[in-house]
């Protein structure tokens, strides 16, 4: 696969704050890039320093063969998405789109064309005329969306442009934007907030946190192969327990014991002691009561709570502890209350075993080669 | 911070674009029509019968004569700015947020109060608060007696009326591109009426305040004519080194030019501070959501015009005088009761040639100043750095070295070849653009400090390469502001007489110089008829530019 | 006479340099452009500002005759002018030209105190210099400052004059009157008229022509000469140094000094000539009923500096 | 329950434009209630127009018995977070947040206790003193949030206060925004186009469409029982099929039939013809191709796409018709595959039967009543 982008050891200072740090990421022609982090994790910053608009204090960015460290921002050739709109005031929201083609010298049936086609796609082609003060938020943002995508550009930067918009529109939009960027193989950089939507997205993702990535990969080896505590917590939810590893043989074999409950599983390496025992709510599979295993434990549901598609229940063993479990709402009134009594089933299968700090995986899981 | 010098590292020639270039024509001009004309000046402070000498310097700070004119005019200055921002800023607020009637009329007529023909404006003081005066009088028929006109009090109450429109202008300016949002914000949070002007509009507008006060303290600081004629004793700086250059008895170059530099020190210290300010508490906004216009009923309404009135009325009552002056029946200088139009028959002839060049001198010069204003300030805000922040400074100097001392300066630069200006019109453009870009420049960076920058960083991600993104955006963008300092601009271009007094010949006379002739040869009448004429070409100059820029926002 | 002298010069232009009002200026130059067939440019302004002007210009100048300001002032710029005998230097006194031949005088300007009649009467008003040193005109008297203005230069030349025999060469008066002026000093000549018609100040020391501006204009003024005596120096003309149209200004100058235009500034302006062969105008005190002191034009002239210098710490002082 | 805002006959016109349409709404005292509706709908306009910042053309407001038209906003006692953030960029992060207690005299001491709690809540204690200049977009959110709550108004207004923060921190704040109202009793407004975060805290949503409410009700009966299609679409997502109604009976007792295969149903009127099944795609269940039965219809796996906690199939019937199907992804490598033949239940129990148009419900389903 042909390399578009090329991230090398870059850093970027704000006085004493360093905002990016060491960042080394490869993009290929046509990839969907997601950055994916908590507020604050330097994303924006990443993808200034990538737009031309800050100068990277350290390390390198090639565009292909070109090192563009010193390219100006203009001859990128890039469409970005600011996450403040940064809407012109002054034009229309028609006259805003056709910005970078007329600056591109597009001649004027064709800008009609694919300006015609950017608003049809964000849902704008009634609000052509209006100024942009007229526009609701959300409408502001499809604006700077629109404007970005017209232009085809070889690069397209993308800094939460659907954070305003309401669910419904935010998937076709973000299908679109898929489907686009895949016709016309324009590697784009994604900057989200929202992991379903980075999940559902993008070719590979990176996970960042203060400035640093923690992990590059495709969206189900994030989710499911979180290479650190951090990275397993932030994508999906995903609840931690104390364990403690005994009984390594020579072929790694082991047994992890969580909440007084043992697991057989296979480790990389032979260590014991204690460890981090995660799984996800969705793999915590919660049974009547009556049901009875070696591997079951039993749990109280102490809360409730319904987001529509499923239900979050919280489950609180005899230890006191409490984790989730997420069960798709089939039906309204066949829900759990608070008090019913559980008999849940960890699946150490899912689980991933971190050492104690949470930063190493400990165990083998081949449930992603798929 | 650490972007540009480790960026500058890395390529010292990354930056070199547009910008640069329009640096370096700058710094060339400047040099040229600035530096090179006012080189002697700065020499000569420094000389003294042949040899270097801080002699001048060591004078001046032991004379009180001296230092205490350095003093007076530190007062008048400051409290006449301060009065200027007490008035001027609630005449914005009120103007641009309330629906007042006849706005476009006080508009006008604020306008107008800048057109203060030399001498005219204080003069008409003394005409209503001297010994004689016409309230003076009157109130002492009450047996009230008034404190006179003359002395330090006089000038500030002079300078306070004749300069708030500066405030009044760019504050207006400010006050439509600020995001209501943040006022909402604060309503929100149970702020409001006054204590969120003071809390949140103030603040958010503090760098075009500052601005617009800095031009009150520089227009008070390097103004001669008001103290001229009611500072009796009491000395300002401009006065002493307006003499000193301009005396009939022969001049002191050395220490002329001593006074210049320490009126220079003082004015580039204050705008140094000004700057520092400023860019410490400079705010962008996005403009997305601007200010409409507050809808007060009743007595409110009837309270915020009567505020705006009185204000408006105080500062015209020179033009008042003059405009009533004109129609007065006069004998020489002497007003002979009864009214008459003698006064118009008499300039009539020397008028139209007046008037053209008046306005075709004023209308290259702010072509000039608006596009200059809008680069050179792009520079100095955005592209901040020690080099531009001396090219801001170069700017103002023009500012507060008498108009008098400029004129004279250039004839002696551009008197022989190779480049032989005096007696063209060109020279006259100069010093106009020179004298009178800071008004277009202050208020262009003010404005430009408020506009979020991303607007450009998306034209610039767009293919757009700067210089013709900020044509496309950010000037665009800036033009309501600038055309409040262009309306200065442009005002006091036509107004300008000190270097028009020694730069003009027969046939590039303008009409301030022909006022200026008859008034100091006190035929009051017919000064009053010309300057009438001449408020009356303005006011009709400022509809038209009203017209032309039509919907852009801009109420003249 | 020399034609040409300056380069590029077209003979029939002129440009005259004036500080006159244009009641004066328009008549005379439409004469003399009626008489020559020359075009003239007329560049009006302050003294002060003209006079710089022609300063600045020194290496290319853009005027080709100064006419107007006190021969004081003249006399300060003498650099700038080039001497010129005029046609009719015999009719003209030697009180009224310069020694050095640098000006010619215009008309003849006596020094006056004047008035305001709302305020005081004709009786109380002083009619010496002595008199204004009395307590009650304490801040109330209009004078400009003689650093500034020629003719006000001249005022105080002519006072240490009259009193040149007081021991201290007339300057302990001169003391006495700063110290009544208490601080009231005026920066320009012209507000000392203006200041007294108005009533802003009931006396000031002014020329007699600018007194008798406002007293045909009607305003209630009167004038008094100060019986200690007066002075009468002219103002002037001069020719520019390296004048382009040398010839013309040379012929302008003679034109002003020539008998029919005396008679003229005396006729139609009220102006003192300063011809001994014209008579002084009609309604104006005789010449000769002026008590005079014996103003040494050349002893003001030389000791400016040094008179200067003791005036403004005096000034400095109070 | 003690009735606190009454929003009674409210319309507001942009020009010609009516951006909101005759809104009723009344909410309850110590209220969680949430706006929801798509981009443009009118829920800032409406949430202004609570604010005090746009005048309503027609209708009124009532805050309890105060009719509250003409009252000017900094009057109304209320909290707002606004969809730009609108912080004081003149203003340190802790200055902004004192601002409104300084404005209500609130002594020193005090001032920093509840500066502090509110700091500690959004977790930007450590960003007190920057300059909001300095803050990522997160940031900036976060501290118009701090600044709106610390107040402790009577109403609470908030637009999109969370759209650009991460999952994680979202889920955390909108569980202390949640706490911090209940236990304050404030009436609280939520804005948001994130139907599960509007699901998951609200006491009630308010539907909106074009200006006008679609249906207010409690989380689940939105969700569950939408009172027309534009709700059942909006609110998560649903498969929608062409179906039949025929047989009636006295009891109001008929049969549906949808894509061939026939259900019972309770309908609420005696009505036939065609119709519009809709049911939820988790409500949708996938069992092996082997299995049989009376109402299973057999598809073909057309699509898959692995959002993380779930898997999202596009099912394809020998119609030709499609629909989606959600189910938790419990083991990625157990996802089915593209091309995989399934079986389908449409689950008829927790269908949601439609006129012809849309408009209105036709079958009865108790499901809700828990
Ligand atoms: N101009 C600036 N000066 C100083 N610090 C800054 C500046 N801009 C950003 N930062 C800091 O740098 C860090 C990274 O900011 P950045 O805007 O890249 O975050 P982000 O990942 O985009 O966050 P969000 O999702 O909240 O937008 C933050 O801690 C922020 O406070
Ligand atoms: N100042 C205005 N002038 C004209 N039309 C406006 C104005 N403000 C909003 N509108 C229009 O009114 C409608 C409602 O706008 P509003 O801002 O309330 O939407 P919203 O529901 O908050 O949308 P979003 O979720 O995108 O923020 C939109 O169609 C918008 O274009
Ligand atoms: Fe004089
Ligand atoms: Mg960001
Ligand atoms: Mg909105």
């Amino acid at each position: 696969m042909e390399e578009h982008i090329k991230i090398q050891n870059v850093s970027k200072y704000f006085g004493e704050n360093k905002a990016i740090d060491n960042i080394n990421i490869t993009i290929n022609k046509g990839e969907f890039f997601t950055l994916l982090g908590p507020s604050g994790c330097g994303k924006t910053t990443l993808l200034r320093t990538l737009a031309g608009f800050y100068q990277q204090d350290e390390g390198d960015v090639h565009f292909g063969d070109t090192l563009i460290n010193d390219v100006p921002a203009h001859k990128r050739n890039i469409g970005m998405v600011f996450q403040n709109y940064a809407i012109f005031p002054h034009l229309t929201v028609g006259e805003n789109i056709a910005y970078g083609l007329k600056a591109r010298k597009v001649n004027k049936e064709e800008i009609k064309v694919r300006s015609k086609e950017a608003l049809d796609m964000v849902e704008l082609t009634h609000l052509q005329d209006r100024q942009p003060s007229q526009l609701s938020g959300g409408q502001q943002q499809r604006v700077a969306l629109a404007r970005a995508i017209v232009i085809h550009p070889g690069l397209l930067l993308m800094d939460e442009p659907l954070s305003n918009l309401d669910a419904k529109l935010r998937v076709k939009m973000r299908e679109d934007i898929k489907q686009l960027q895949k016709s016309l193989n324009i590697t784009t950089i994604y900057v989200t907030h929202d992991q379903e939507e980075a999940l559902a997205v993008s070719d590979r993702i990176a996970v960042m946190k203060d400035g640093k990535v923690q992990q590059v990969g495709r969206p189900h080896e994030i989710y499911l192969s979180p290479s650190n505590k951090f990275v397993a917590n932030f994508i999906g939810s995903t609840n931690f327990m104390e364990g403690t590893l005994s009984g390594v043989d020579g072929d790694n074999n082991a047994t992890v014991t969580v909440e007084g409950v043992k697991f057989a599983t296979k480790l990389l390496n032979r260590v014991e002691g204690k460890v981090l025992y995660s799984v996800r709510p969705e793999q915590v599979k919660l049974k009547p009561v009556e049901e009875t295993g070696d591997t079951l434990l039993e749990g109280e549901v102490v809360d409730a709570t319904f987001l529509g598609e499923s239900v979050v229940y919280k489950i609180k063993f005899h230890s006191g502890n409490v984790i989730s479990s997420h069960e798709h709402s089939i039906r309204y009134n066949m829900l759990r209350n608070t008090g019913d009594k559980v008999k849940v089933d960890l699946n150490p299968e899912e689980a991933v075993i971190f050492n104690e700090s949470g930063e190493e995986v400990l165990n083998e899981h081949k449930n992603i080669s798929k | 911070m650490s972007t540009r010098t480790l960026a500058s590292r890395r390529n010292p020639f990354r930056q070199f674009d547009f910008w640069n270039y329009v640096t370096i024509a700058a710094f060339i001009l400047i040099a040229f029509f600035l530096i090179y004309p006012l080189f002697n000046i700065f020499l000569n402070s420094f000389w003294q019968d042949g040899k270097v000498s801080l002699e001048n310097y060591q004078e001046f700070f032991s004379y009180k004569y001296y230092y205490s004119a350095l003093l007076n005019s530190i007062i008048v200055s400051t409290a006449a700015t301060f009065f200027a921002c007490l008035l001027g800023i609630p005449v914005a607020y009120v103007m641009s947020r309330f629906n007042i009637p006849f706005k476009g009329f006080f508009h006008i007529l604020i306008i107008l109060t800048l057109l203060s023909p030399p001498f005219i404006g204080a003069y008409s003081w003394i005409l209503m608060l001297g010994n004689n005066g016409f309230i003076t009088n009157f109130f002492r028929d009450f047996g009230i007696d008034m404190p006179s006109i003359y002395g330090l009090h006089g000038m500030i109450w002079v300078f306070t009326l004749q300069f708030y429109p500066h405030i009044y202008l760019y504050v207006s300016g400010a006050l439509k591109t600020i995001d209501v949002s943040l006022e909402e914000a604060s309503a929100s949070l149970g702020v409001s009426g006054f204590q969120r002007i003071r809390k949140v509009t103030l603040p958010l507008i503090f760098p075009t305040v500052s601005t617009g006060a800095l031009m009150v303290f520089m227009a008070s600081f390097a103004d001669f004519g008001t103290p001229m004629l009611i500072g009796q004793g009491e000395k300002v700086l401009p006065i002493l080194a307006y003499e000193q250059f301009i005396s009939e008895m022969g001049s002191n170059p050395a220490m002329a030019s001593t006074l210049s530099m320490i009126l220079l020190a003082v004015t580039t210290t204050v705008l140094f501070v000004q700057r520092y300010v400023v860019t410490k508490k400079t705010y962008t906004m996005s403009a997305l959501r601007p200010p409409k216009i507050i809808k007060l009923a009743g007595t409110k309404r009837v309270f915020a015009t009567l505020f705006v009135t009185a204000v408006v009325a105080l500062s015209i009552i020179p033009q008042a005088t003059v405009i009533t002056t004109s129609f007065l029946k006069t004998n020489g200088p002497v007003f002979a009761g009864g009214f008459s139009l003698d006064s118009y028959r008499e300039v009539l002839y020397k008028v139209p040639q007046a008037i053209t060049n008046t306005f075709m001198y004023a209308s290259i010069a702010i072509v000039i100043m608006v596009f200059a204003g809008l680069l050179l300030s792009y520079v100095v805000v955005r592209r901040k750095s020690k080099i531009t922040s001396l090219l801001d400074a170069l700017i103002m100097i023009p500012y507060v070295i008498p108009g008098t001392v400029l004129g004279i300066s250039l004839i002696i630069a551009f008197n022989k070849p190779p480049i032989e200006l005096t007696g063209t019109w060109v020279i006259l453009v100069i010093a106009y653009v020179i004298r009178k870009l800071p008004y277009t420049m202050r208020s262009s960076t003010a404005i430009l400090h408020q506009i979020d920058k991303s607007v450009e960083e998306a034209s610039i991600s767009l293919g757009v390469p700067p210089m013709r993104t900020f044509f496309k955006t950010t000037a665009i963008l800036m033009i309501p502001g600038v055309l409040s300092g262009a309306i200065l601009s442009w005002v006091t271009t036509i107004n300008e007489l000190s270097s028009t007094i020694v730069l003009y010949y027969g046939a590039t006379r303008t009409i301030t110089v022909s006022i200026y002739s008859e008034v100091f040869t006190s035929n009051f009448g017919t000064a009053a008829a010309l300057a009438s004429i001449l408020s009356l070409t303005t006011i009709i100059s400022l509809i038209i530019i009203n017209i032309i820029s039509g919907k852009k926002d801009v109420t003249i | 006479s020399d034609e040409e002298e300056g380069s590029g010069g077209d003979s029939d232009t002129l440009t005259v340099y004036s500080p006159h009002q244009n009641e004066i200026i328009n008549p005379i130059i439409k004469e003399f452009q009626d008489r020559t067939g020359i075009k003239v440019d007329v560049v009006t302004g302050g003294t002060g500002e003209l006079l710089n002007r022609v300063t600045a210009e020194a290496d290319n100048p853009g005027g080709d005759v100064f006419w107007g300001g006190g021969a004081e002032s003249l006399e300060a710029f003498a650099d700038s002018f080039e001497p010129y005998k005029t046609a009719e230097d015999e009719a003209i006194p030697a009180d009224f030209k310069s020694p050095t031949n640098v000006w010619t005088g215009f008309s003849a300007l006596p020094m006056v105190i004047m008035y305001n009649q709302d305020m005081v009467s004709d009786a109380d008003a002083p009619k010496s210099w002595g008199d204004l040193l009395d307590p009650k005109w304490t801040g109330k008297i209009a004078y400009t400052d003689p650093s500034k203005s020629g003719s006000s230069y001249t005022q105080l030349a002519t006072m240490l004059t009259a009193y040149n025999g007081d021991g201290s060469e007339g300057w302990d008066f001169v003391k006495d009157f700063v110290a009544n002026l208490d601080g009231t000093i005026l920066s320009s000549s012209s507000m000392v008229p203006k200041g007294v018609a108005d009533g802003e100040f009931p006396v000031g020391l002014t020329l007699e022509e600018a007194a008798y501006r406002y007293i045909a204009g009607g305003a209630a003024v009167g004038v008094h000469y100060p019986e200690e005596g007066t002075s009468a120096v002219p103002d002037g003309v001069a020719l520019i140094k390296g004048a382009k149209n040398d010839a013309n200004a040379k012929e302008f100058i003679d034109f002003l000094v020539s008998k029919d235009v005396q008679e003229m500034i005396v006729e139609d302006f009220s102006r003192r000539s300063i011809r001994s062969d014209v008579n002084p105008p009609e309604g104006l005190v005789a010449s000769d009923e002026i008590p005079l002191v014996d103003y040494d034009f050349e002893w003001s002239a030389t000791s400016k500096d040094e008179i200067m210098e003791k005036f403004q710490e005096i000034l400095i002082s109070q």
